[in-house]
């Protein structure tokens, strides 16, 4: 008998147990199946994801169409657009006010980087500088098979998180942070120009 | 030591302070679900109606105008894609139109009948997204939205098969097109155009004899002929006040004077007659997609003289506009004889049509405000560049 | 009538609803990931570079011009030139790219490239699920990612493969004739 | 419609005092302008829009241009007595020209389908007397546009009704589209550097006198 569980999962109930291990697949799995996202669209990403939503490629299909216009009551930010410092502030809030567990998708290259746009004086070059990004899709805008893709992965994600243990999801850590500070408008730039508790850009030498 | 309350000598005096007559202070967005993206409003309110109403823009201030200024003349084609990202066709159009103004370069016939058959298709799929999103910003959820995304895609399928791209095209070079119909193109086209109408039909069965729309947009944010001249107002808003303005009328550009189509106008200015021409224009549309799709005869699509790289344009400057969905679209461009522009600036319709928001909204209630600006018609992409 | 305006929609919704089940017009839902729409020839998304006979690094088209990198709007290419020659496809001794990197996080699939290559050596890809968790490498296309065989030109744009194809061979022969 | 001169000449007669000039435009588009004095633009604008004639009753667009202060070495060859002959000699003329900033409407009639007619007006200098009578009044599409030239070139409109910056937050204190701007430093990631870029990221890792948080970035290296 023991020898048809796989040494992934023997060594998984060693550690954690079978009543662990099982609620945090049924956990997991209704976790998965039903990631409310903010109805928040910020430049031409947002129209594929509405696209997104609509009849031809139908997010509900992944349990995702239930736009909630409450950060209160969402689980997943789509942050889909340019980010401009002037917005920044605010999608920092809205990140702050959303419950935990939360995600962030990062949808598009002025989302991920700044993008084609990254050159400009109000645009923010990444929204990874002030709050954690889980999923990042490139593409200007991606298709919306890309926005489900990285839905999917999304899925993947949620359905590794672990409940206990030394590697348990973020969001159950009570010393992890859930909420990150809002910069400020300077004269010049955002004060701070980043979180350097959340950004780690390697450094590049050329 | 406590106090309790039979210890009180003297009941504590009532409050003083009083709501009536006082106003409470909203703002509106920038993150709110029908403000059609980032835009806000600071409203302030007597119970339920607007007394004032401040829009604050820049949330999508993305310097398209500095980019533009640092990019070479091609290098700007696939960004004015992402000013308006529901009508990149048009966008398109008016840049190349400008620069061909600057430089005074020739468009051969075929790229011409091209644009026009591309800007219609545009127009087609704007307002269609368009008579969605303000239904759905009404209250009607979903389903015309849907149905609207349902055309929208089938527009979109087209583009994509012709450019490239769904949304950001990028299809038009400066002195035609970048590149010829794929096989077959034109049959989907047709299809897709002599189709058109039975969903017009079914969508003004849908809207717009339903009562509850009519008591929500007639006689809302009604705008006189005088004060949408004087400021600025172009497009289907214009001409839902009465004023017969349309620039492919007016300034005839690519080729607009061979087609026959009239030009829908309202009488009260509301935002039903905003509603109803959209619904109007999308028929006259078809019309010209359909005269275009007969007249368009084989040749060039690209003027052969201009250089894809290191253009540079003569010392002088030009102004193009064009009728884009939402208004005159405008490019003013000047050139010192370098390859990037020295002065790179658009004339964003939507952002000038917002002029007279507070005017519109004045005197009516806050759910009101919400269908008054989705007859606008805005787009944040172009509102802030 | 009052209220008969409210019933013709839903005579409209009820007809889409019924009709669903019987026109392909009205339920366009296209089930990904287990059902994918073809893509059309054209559809471009980032850009990858091509290499002649089996040879990845030998065979790659690209001669580091860096005309490619001057023209991209958003500057998301970035090349470093060979400091030696080698000989390419065709025996001519030719610089290559040491280093040729495009930041997909940053690139618009304008295009742009792909027009002004004097050498056919760059062209639109259609991969399009490169979703990732991590941003800074993971987004960062290396040489070795971005070189694609011509026959993998061939499946994804087979009628403008063909045209370059012809081109490629007539400017050749129209060498080979001069010499 | 009439030809600039004309429309000129008229305007003068119109408003007593006014001093109009025409600049021309060399390029294929042939749109000339014509440039108004601080002190009756607001008068001449008027005129425009109100004479039976022009109609320009639609203010299409409104936008400012920055002129940098600019010489400009020309070689002129000139006649001089040296040593008792006459001679040819190539000289060398430094002119400098004051920059300015600069605002543009295009005018068209909606009456008379008509148009553009291209009006300017040009500040003194770029720095405190960078003020402009504000066309508001008299073409109210002119308020946004107007806010907008305010917010990004820095020229103060006289009579506007509520100048405010209009894209950029309020506490921000530069002019960003002028050419001289120069853009903070934000410089973190960048794997494909280019010629400026390239520039900002060597200031950017040597020296960052500057504690703003991302000090502890350059230290990782």
């Amino acid at each position: 008998m023991s020898g048809q569980v796989d040494e992934g999962l023997r060594s998984e109930l060693q550690k954690q147990g079978i009543w662990v291990t099982s609620t945090q697949e049924l956990y997991n799995w209704g976790r998965r199946n039903s990631i409310w996202p903010l109805q928040f669209g910020l430049a031409c990403c947002a129209i594929e994801m509405i696209a997104t939503a609509a009849s031809r490629y139908d997010l509900a299909r992944f349990g995702g169409e239930v736009f909630r216009p409450s950060p209160r009551q969402a689980d997943l930010m789509i942050v889909a657009g340019t980010v401009t410092k002037k917005m920044a502030p605010q999608i920092v809030r809205l990140y702050n006010q959303m419950p935990d567990p939360k995600y962030v998708i990062s949808m598009g290259a002025c989302a991920i980087s700044g993008g084609p746009f990254k050159q400009g004086y109000n645009v923010l070059k990444g929204i990874d500088r002030y709050i954690p990004v889980d999923v990042y899709i490139p593409g200007c805008p991606p298709r919306p098979e890309a926005l489900l893709h990285a839905f999917m992965e999304l899925q993947r994600k949620i359905d590794g998180q672990k409940l206990t243990g030394e590697s348990k999801a973020p969001f159950l850590d009570a010393n992890q942070p859930s909420e990150f500070p809002v910069p400020a408008f300077g004269a010049h730039d955002l004060e701070p120009p980043l979180n350097s508790d959340v950004f780690h850009p390697p450094t590049i030498k050329r | 030591m406590s106090v309790g309350f039979h210890e009180l000598e003297e009941a504590p005096p009532p409050m003083t302070s009083r709501l009536e007559g006082e106003l409470l202070e909203v703002s509106m967005g920038p993150q709110h679900p029908s403000t059609h993206g980032v835009f806000r409003m600071n409203v302030a309110l007597e119970g339920e109606i607007v007394r004032k109403l401040k829009p604050v823009f820049g949330y999508l201030h993305r310097n398209h105008e500095k980019i533009g200024e640092n990019t070479s003349y091609l290098g700007s084609m696939p960004y004015t894609d992402r000013l308006d990202y529901f009508c990149s066709m048009t966008n398109n159009w008016a840049y190349a139109l400008s620069v061909e103004k600057l430089a005074g370069i020739e468009v051969p016939e075929r790229a011409e009948y091209l644009r026009v058959i591309l800007a219609e298709l545009t127009r087609l799929q704007n307002h269609a997204s368009l008579l969605g999103f303000l239904l759905s910003d009404m209250g009607a959820w979903g389903t015309p939205l849907m149905y609207a995304f349902r055309e929208r895609e089938k527009i979109l399928d087209l583009f994509e098969s012709l450019s490239g791209s769904r949304m950001m095209c990028d299809y038009m070079r400066f002195g035609g097109c970048r590149c010829d119909l794929p096989p077959g193109w034109m049959e989907r086209a047709r299809k897709l155009v002599d189709g058109f109408p039975r969903f017009l039909d079914e969508f003004e069965k849908l809207v717009v004899s339903n009562e509850i729309l009519i008591a929500r947009t007639q006689e809302v944010g009604k705008l006189s002929a005088e004060l949408a001249i004087n400021a600025g107002i172009t497009g289907p808003m214009l001409r839902a006040c009465g004023v017969n303005y349309d620039l492919r009328k007016v300034d005839g550009y690519g080729f607009y004077p061979r087609f026959k189509f009239r030009v829908p106008l309202g009488e009260h200015g509301d935002c039903y007659d905003r509603l109803m021409m959209r619904v109007l224009e999308l028929r006259e549309s078809v019309g010209i997609l359909q005269q275009a799709m007969e007249q368009i005869p084989p040749g060039p699509i690209v003027n052969p003289k201009v250089k894809l790289r290191s253009f540079r344009p003569p010392v002088g400057e030009a102004y193009g506009r064009i009728e884009g969905p939402k208004g005159e679209l405008g490019f003013y461009l000047i050139s010192d004889g370098g390859s990037n522009p020295y002065r790179y600036r658009v004339r964003p319709p939507s952002f000038i049509n917002l002029t007279i928001l507070e005017d519109l909204c004045l005197g009516h209630t806050v759910a009101d405000v919400m269908v008054i600006l989705g007859s606008i018609d805005i787009v944040m992409g172009e509102v802030d560049r | 009538m009052i209220g008969s305006g409210v019933l013709n929609g839903m005579a409209v919704t009820m007809r889409n609803f019924i009709g669903s089940y019987f026109e392909k017009d009205r339920l366009i839902t296209v089930q990904y990931p287990e059902e994918r729409e073809t893509l059309p020839e054209n559809y471009r998304n980032f850009p990858f570079l091509i290499f002649d006979t089996d040879d990845a690094e030998a065979g790659l088209r690209c001669v580091a011009c860096k005309i490619c990198e001057k023209e991209c709007p958003p500057q998301c290419i970035y090349i470093v030139k060979s400091e030696d020659k080698k000989p390419d496809y065709m025996g001519k001794p030719q610089f290559y790219p040491a280093t040729f990197d495009i930041d997909i996080s940053v690139c618009m699939s304008c295009q742009i490239c792909v027009e002004v290559c004097p050498f056919e050596a760059i062209k639109m890809d259609k991969v399009f699920e490169l979703s990732r968790r991590e941003r800074f490498d993971a987004l960062l296309m290396r040489k070795n990612e971005l070189a694609k065989s011509n026959t993998y030109y061939h499946n994804i744009h087979p009628l403008e493969a063909a045209e370059v194809d012809a081109k490629l061979t007539e400017a050749a022969e129209a060498k080979k004739k001069k010499t | 419609m009439e030809s600039l001169e004309e429309i000129k000449a008229r305007g003068e007669a119109a408003v007593p005092g006014a001093k109009i000039t025409i600049v021309p435009n060399p390029g294929p588009a042939n749109q000339p302008s014509l440039l108004l004095d601080h002190e009756h633009a607001t008068a001449i604008a008027r005129f425009l829009r109100n004479d039976v004639a022009l109609r320009l009753d639609h203010c299409s667009n409104a936008t400012g241009v920055d002129w940098l202060d600019r010489k400009v070495s020309k070689k002129v060859k000139v006649k001089k007595v040296v040593e008792g002959e006459e001679k040819e000699i190539e000289e060398t003329h430094e002119e400098f020209f004051p920059g300015y900033l600069e605002a543009v409407y295009h005018l068209y009639s909606m009456t008379h389908k008509h148009g553009p007619v291209v009006i300017r007006m040009r500040t003194t200098d770029r720095g405190e007397a960078a003020r402009l009578p504000s066309l508001t009044p008299i073409f109210r599409s002119a308020e946004f546009q107007e806010r907008e030239i305010f917010d990004l070139y820095g020229i103060r409109f006289d009579g506007h009704p509520d100048l405010r910056r209009i894209l950029m937050w309020d506490e921000f204190a530069d002019f960003p589209m002028r050419k001289d701007y120069r853009e903070p430093d934000d410089y973190e990631y960048e794997p494909t550097p280019h010629d400026d870029v390239l520039e900002k990221a060597k200031e950017h890792y040597s020296a960052r006198p500057q504690l703003d948080g991302a000090e502890n970035l350059t230290a990782q290296s």
